[in-house]
């Protein structure tokens, strides 16, 4: 390429809330860098742009792509695939592309009651129960909607993935860090990380970060955390709430447990770990404080959504990845 | 889909080395027989037992897991038998939600004279497996990495 | 696949081969297994001969083997075999796996081609596990020399005397004012009936003098730290409130004591004791205890007799509870048992009707020494009984208190029939379920004993009452029982009842075994390491049981154990330092968020937390390697060697045969 | 006002109306509703057991699932009929086949039985759910100076439930003591009272009752109180065949201990059906004095 030409930014959300662009946004005046530095060629959020001008493109014609939001349709694959094929770096950016997020838990429920939810439900005005379809006839000729799947995926399980940034969103100064990194590996003053890294984020878990107090834990009862004022020095895992902390990935600066509530676990799995939830469900079951089948499992009523708790933001990076009512598809 | 009559289940069976592996063992110089379907894997303890081998085997193909260590009081290390029970009801109440059928995971307690007991409750699984029919989990596809050529872009 | 890996399917004669098509599975394993580095497939026989291992030997040193599987039998029988044959050959030898086809496969398995099927399965199993296998070095600990005996019965006397004889410190711990234990209780033993104080003396006073032996009674041991060859024990020494320094064991003290209290230790609550006392006369040592609770001086302030009297100022009312620490090598728990509490048999009336006494509180009566002078006499204390019924099995073989034996009643019962006889000629009547006299010459004495007159009478007794139904019974304790041998129904009225209460661990048991990080049977009993091999060790490296800590027993047996476990001792002791399995966790301090979820788990307390850096720690020589931790830790910063989860989770794949099966690309339904 | 399934059991209609009588006057006045289950049969006594063990568990377990449709305890004052209600619902809870056997006969009458209810004697009733402070409350006339011997029988206390002590038993004893009565040790309290033996081995029953009469005696009670129907009758009724048999001259009352509760908290004798006793009505009227001086 010709040396005037700065380098191609893209930015795509697929299925996600759009908090990861506002976060990209949110770096403030080092936002300016990325203009300074990128040209930027596909940014949904941001500008308008078409895929055929995306497609038009030379293949990894664009060098840094953030990508953010899972794979649940036809569409959000197609891009994916598009995206990649256009792109030297492909980031999976946030929890949705990382590991599925909020969206994956679908996967718990089949294709069916998710419509059904969607549309049938109380909050949605639908009176003669329309559902979408993926081609409709109107006068001016068939319009078309991409198809959604039953089973919400990452990224990386539709394309081989260069990096991962993970967060709910990924925090500010972690993706201005890793913008400042790039612009460097440009100016040939810094490397890049070996493929298949976790940028923008620590390697130890979110306790490393947290300040409160630890010591051994013994739990007798898990209570949740609109029920009762926990004490503000003291580990909340102690006190009974389940907190995901010990299992996610620090690099958040422990900013919920510091505020007094429990970590969600946006961060996703630590360094090298296969799956999240089983981490977290062996470290919290090891130390319930009873050797009675019926205690124990008195004590484990504590937690009366364990799958959606344990995996809330991992359920699509997870080994099962989806429940079997997802798989089964009807 | 599946034709129970001829359905076998292949399940995977966690040991511990001191008591339910030596069952294991006992059965066999004893010339106790159960049936095929379960492979067996020694683990130290049963309170080595992570969740992330259950739902590695689950998701690998094996239609059930069986998890065995010494009788409660008899752990070899104490007490850590008791880290594996509590581990198991979270696991089987995560699995449940899953839609994996609490069957098809069980926690069997052998000490090491018990052959016959451990090879017996083989049989029993092995049968509720049958059962339960396949479970099939769809296999999930490796992570595969491209290296960035970025060397002339840097500069 | 960089690793070079030899398999080898042995036939062991027809006992796999019988079975499983061991040609078909090496054939199976050489073709299909190749891309995962199998280089070399074979069969063989007998892989454990010594043909067999060369077999092994020559292939990794001629095709540069790095990794090895066998598939034979178990891995308990042969692992070591096949490893030591790879060092040997200068491959580390936990680069091998043993896969147990025998056991697992031909010996509980007859469809040939289903067995087959699984052999493959495990095969591929252990080849996808050896690739992750790490080179391992055994670890290394040094012995220190001294020893620790916990309990001052026969058992621990016998060991403390056996490794001090041997030339190495011993320090000897009893919770009670002097050594001796049970056996110091009894009158005489079975069969032999030389008088149980004879026997037992010589061997405490020489425990109390031997130059090797430090002697610390009225002391519970409070703390064990440390590991095998290098334990760090705390004992506290309790209040004697008499400083052992100046006491010359004369007496005075305990003759002029005004106050009496009931000794239910030693007397077994059948006679009472000063307030200072020494527990019997042969105590060792013979320095007297001051049980303060019921001290008049504790309670109110005044008396001081004991102070006033003692010729040598001894008396120190301020004295306090001491902790001393000392460093040993191996530890021996030798702390006996507990007897059953016949009141737990409300039908038996013990506690509510009188004349109805416990084994230990027979062997205090008849014992000379003992209350009455040994005249076996009823509770007025003249009257000797005309008639005495001796139940056997009380809370032993029954399904409501113990289902165990508890070995010594039944010779213990025949005896107490004997002695009751000769000191009063009484007729006897001896209530058993089964007669068993499994011991050199206890048979004879059995016979013995039935020519003495003794009557037997099988069956188990329903009830002991005081309710008469007919005149003859008026004023005596009535025995019912069904006589199973003539089957009846049987009421015999008895002057006095002995109840042969059976043996159970120790109350507290539990905790001690927690101090020492050993286990209870369902029972209660000390767990040893193998039932038949090695009941003398436990699962803790460094920790011996010896006596009826690891079940009931007799003094023979328990003296043998004794001896045992000193012998075990000497024999680490000569070695200098001792070989661990390098099967141990360790933490990644990088990765360690120091969350603390590990630090409770560890029963054997190897996990430290560094408050500083808030990392915690595995000490590798106290680590068992039982891997809790490792499944525990929510970071994934805990690793354990041997069974790492990359080896588990390979292993995993090989059983399902992933390896060889191409995993199909993850299509999701619409 | 505490509300209970009533199951008085077939003898309470017949031999036992005073024992009935007895039951719903005191139990009103400790302020328990008794409601009696609806079409409720007999429990299969001990008789039905050995015949077919599976459908004599479906019998009983008719009249629990009755009981468990009102929500509320199941309560009987017969020691036979609380036996083998009590272990039923026990063992249905424990014994899924059994409960999937007895369900599908249930299904046939529209009944389903979880074994959710708990099952009481009326004794355990009085004294653990309303409690002696609560009873001794309601005492006017305390039956000073009159000695019971309280006899539980065997089915009462065997087998051992909740760990109780089945050899000596005490809340009877504290039930008598709170009533202002002096109850008696006697050694045979628990012992067997020959139950159906009277008819079909009436000698060995006979034997039974005769020991349990020589210990009340001895220990001088004026009174034996019984908590069964059935240990009522072989004691009271049959004191003339023992003592032909052997010799003897008893005529020792024998009262269910509702008519003696209810005569210490001032009710009417007729009320509790007193009066209606085979053996010497004499020493109830002493009791009746008793209880006016009380």
């Amino acid at each position: 390429m010709s040396k005037n030409e700065k380098p191609k930014f893209a930015m795509y959300w697929a299925d996600s809330c759009g908090g990861c662009d506002i976060a990209v946004l949110n770096i403030h005046e080092k936002i300016l860098d990325v203009d300074a530095n990128f040209e930027v060629v596909f940014w949904p959020v941001a500008m308008d742009a078409k895929y055929k001008d995306v497609e038009a493109m030379p293949d990894e014609s664009i060098l840094l792509t953030l990508f953010n939001g899972a794979i649940h349709s036809t569409e959000h694959e197609h891009i994916a695939h598009l995206m990649r094929k256009k792109s030297k770096i492909l980031v999976a950016f946030g929890s949705c592309a990382c590991e599925g997020c909020m969206p994956a838990l679908i996967n718990l429920s089949s294709k069916k009651d998710f419509f059904d939810t969607v549309f049938t439900t109380i909050s949605t005005d639908n009176p003669e129960n329309i559902r979408p379809q993926t081609s409709v006839k109107v006068p001016e000729g068939v319009i078309t909607l991409p198809e959604m799947y039953s089973v919400v995926r990452t990224l990386d399980q539709v394309v081989p993935v260069d990096y991962y940034m993970p967060g709910c969103p990924p925090e500010s100064h972690q993706i201005a860090a890793v913008i400042d990194l790039v612009i460097q590996v440009l100016q040939g003053k810094a490397e890049l990380p070996p493929p298949g890294a976790v940028i923008g984020a620590g390697n130890s878990t979110v306790c490393d970060e947290c300040p409160r107090k630890r010591d051994i834990k013994k739990i007798k009862k898990f209570d949740r955390i609109q029920f009762i004022e926990p004490d503000p020095e003291i580990c909340l895992l102690e006190q009974g709430i389940l907190c995901s902390g010990l299992a996610t990935r620090n690099g958040c600066e422990a900013k919920c447990p510091s505020a007094g509530s429990p970590c969600i676990g946006c961060y996703g799995p630590a360094e090298g770990v296969l799956d999240y939830g089983a981490r977290l469900m062996s470290a919290v079951a090891s130390v319930i404080d009873s050797t009675d089948p019926a205690e124990i499992n008195q004590i484990l009523d504590g937690i009366p959504d364990p799958a959606g708790q344990i995996y809330r933001f991992n359920m699509a990076g997870s080994l099962l990845q989806a429940g079997k009512t997802a798989w089964n598809r009807k | 889909m599946n034709n129970n009559e001829t359905f076998e289940p292949v399940i995977i069976g966690f040991t511990c080395n001191w008591c339910s592996y030596r069952a294991a063992d006992t059965a066999g110089t004893a010339r106790v027989k159960y049936a095929p379907n379960i492979r067996l894997i020694r683990l130290m303890c049963s309170g080595r037992l992570d969740p992330t081998f259950v739902l590695k085997a689950l998701a690998n193909g094996a239609d059930a897991v069986l998890i065995t260590g010494c009788h409660p009081g008899d752990c070899h290390y104490v007490e850590q038998n008791y880290k594996a029970l509590r581990r198991f009801h979270l696991l089987k109440r995560v699995l449940t939600q899953m839609g994996i059928e609490p069957g098809r995971l069980k926690l069997v307690w052998a000490s090491a004279a018990e052959g016959a007991i451990l090879a017996a409750e083989f049989d029993k699984f092995i049968n509720e497996v049958r059962a339960l029919g396949p479970l099939n989990w769809p296999l999930q596809k490796q992570k595969t990495f491209s290296t960035p050529a970025l060397e002339e872009v840097a500069a | 696949m960089s690793e070079k890996i030899g398999v080898y399917v042995c036939h062991c004669g027809t006992n796999i081969a019988g079975i499983v098509n061991v040609e078909e599975v090496t054939q199976w394993a050489g073709s299909r297994l190749k891309e995962r580095g199998v280089v070399i497939a074979r069969d063989y026989k007998f892989m454990c001969s010594s043909l067999g291992q060369e077999l092994i030997e020559k292939d990794i040193k001629e095709l540069g083997l790095t990794r090895v599987v066998v598939a034979a039998c178990s891995p308990h029988l042969h692992e070591r075999t096949f490893r030591t044959a790879c060092e040997r050959a200068g491959l580390n030898p936990y680069l091998s796996e043993l896969v147990s086809i025998r056991e697992q496969v031909s010996w509980v398995h007859t469809d040939k081609i289903a067995a087959t099927a699984k052999a493959k399965a495990v095969l591929s199993g252990g080849v996808e596990r050896v690739i992750h296998n790490e080179p391992l070095e055994p670890l290394k600990v040094p012995i220190h020399p001294d020893s620790l005996v916990v309990g001052g019965g026969i058992a621990g006397i016998q060991a403390a005397l056996e490794l001090a004889d041997g030339g190495n410190h011993v320090y000897l711990v009893e919770r009670e004012p002097s050594i001796g234990g049970h056996m110091a209780q009894f009158d005489k033993t079975f069969p032999t009936l030389d008088c149980s104080a004879c026997i037992l003396t010589p061997r405490m006073v020489q425990a109390g003098n031997h130059p090797n032996i430090t002697l610390l009674t009225w002391s519970e041991v409070t703390k064990v730290d440390g590991y095998v060859g290098n334990f760090e024990v705390v004992i506290k020494k309790k209040a004697r409130y008499v400083n052992t320094e100046l006491c010359t064991g004369c007496g005075i003290c305990v003759e002029k004591c005004p106050m009496k209290v009931v000794d239910d230790v030693f007397e077994a609550g059948m006679a009472k004791r000063k307030v200072i006392y020494t527990p019997f006369p042969q105590a060792v040592p013979n320095f007297p205890v001051l049980d303060a609770p019921n001290c008049t001086f504790f309670q109110k302030g005044t008396c001081k007799a004991c102070e006033k009297f003692c010729p040598t100022n001894a008396i120190d009312f301020n004295q306090k509870d001491e902790d001393i620490t000392v460093k040993v090598g191996n530890i021996v728990l030798a702390t006996g048992y507990d007897l059953f509490n016949p009141r737990r048999i409300p039908q038996y009336g013990y506690g509510r009707l009188e004349n109805i006494i416990t084994s230990l509180e027979f062997e205090r009566l008849c014992n000379a020494s003992g209350p009455t002078g040994g005249n076996i006499v009823l509770k007025d204390g003249v009257t000797p009984p005309k008639t005495v019924g001796i139940v056997h099995c009380v809370g032993s073989r029954d399904q409501n208190y113990n289902g165990y034996c508890s070995a010594i009643c039944c010779m213990q019962s025949i005896k107490f029939a004997h002695l009751v006889h000769e000191r009063t000629g009484a007729e006897i009547y001896n209530f058993y379920i089964d007669i068993r006299t499994p011991g050199k010459s206890y048979e004879e004495f059995y016979q013995r004993v039935l020519d003495e007159g003794t009557h037997f009478v099988r069956g188990k007794v329903a009830e002991v009452t005081d309710v008469a139904r007919s005149p003859e019974e008026e004023g005596k304790l009535i025995i019912q029982v069904e006589d199973t041998l003539i089957g009846k129904q049987r009421r015999i009225p008895v002057d006095m009842v002995i109840l042969s209460a059976g043996l159970e661990p120790r109350y507290d048991a539990k905790e001690t075994g927690k101090l020492f990080g050993i286990a209870c049977s369902a029972d209660g009993w000390y767990i040893e390491r193998h039932p038949k091999l090695d009941p003398i060790a436990t699962m803790t490296e460094g920790v011996y049981i010896a006596g009826c800590v690891q079940g009931p027993k007799d003094i023979p047996a328990t003296v043998a154990q004794g001896a045992a476990a000193a012998a075990r001792i000497q024999g680490k002791i000569q070695q200098g330092e001792i070989t661990l399995e390098p099967i141990r966790a360790s933490i990644n301090e990088d990765q360690c968020s120091g969350c603390r979820i590990c630090n409770d788990l560890c029963p054997f307390s190897a996990i430290l937390f560094h408050e500083d850096r808030a990392v915690s720690e595995v000490n590798a020589a106290l680590c068992q390697g039982c891997g809790t931790c490792v499944a525990a830790c929510p970071a994934g910063a805990i690793s354990g060697t041997g069974f790492s989860n990359e080896q588990v989770l390979a292993q995993i794949e090989g059983l399902l045969l992933l390896n060889i099966e191409k995993i199909e690309s993850n299509k999701v339904p619409a | 006002m505490k509300q209970y399934a009533y199951y008085p059991g077939c003898s309470l209609e017949s031999l036992a109306v005073s024992y009935n009588l007895a039951n719903i006057e005191v139990s009103r006045k400790l302020g328990l509703e008794l409601s009696e289950i609806e079409d409720w049969n007999c429990c299969g006594a001990t008789a039905y057991f050995p015949v077919d063990e599976f459908l004599a568990y479906t019998l009983v377990a008719r009249n629990l699932a009755k009981g468990e449709k009102m929500g509320l305890d199941f309560v009987t004052p017969c020691n036979g009929c609380y036996k083998n209600a009590y272990f039923t619902n026990a063992y249905l809870q424990q014994d899924p086949d059994l409960a999937e056997h007895i369900n599908s006969a249930l299904e046939e009458d529209n009944l389903h039985i979880e074994g959710t209810s708990k099952v009481k004697h009326l004794i355990e009733v009085y004294v653990y759910d309303v409690g002696l402070e609560e009873i001794s409350k309601k005492i006017t006339h305390p039956l000073q100076g009159l000695r019971v011997a309280p006899y539980y029988g065997c089915q009462l206390v065997r087998p051992r439930k909740n760990g109780e002590d089945v050899e000596n038993p005490r809340y009877f004893e504290d039930l008598l003591s709170t009533i202002g009565a002096e109850p008696v040790e006697y050694y045979s309290k628990t012992h067997c009272c020959g139950g159906s033996l009277i008819v079909t081995n009436r000698m060995a029953a006979l034997d039974m009752i005769n020991k349990l009469l020589q210990d009340a005696v001895k220990s001088k009670a004026d009174v034996i109180a019984t908590t069964c129907p059935m240990c009522n009758v072989n004691l009271e009724v049959y004191q003339g065949y023992v003592n032909r048999e052997f010799g003897t001259d008893y005529s020792m009352p024998v009262m269910y201990f509702t008519q003696i509760m209810g005569l210490a908290m001032g009710i009417k004798p007729n009320l509790l059906g007193i009066g209606k006793e085979l053996v010497s009505g004499a020493t109830l009227k002493s009791f009746a004095q008793v209880k006016e001086s009380g």
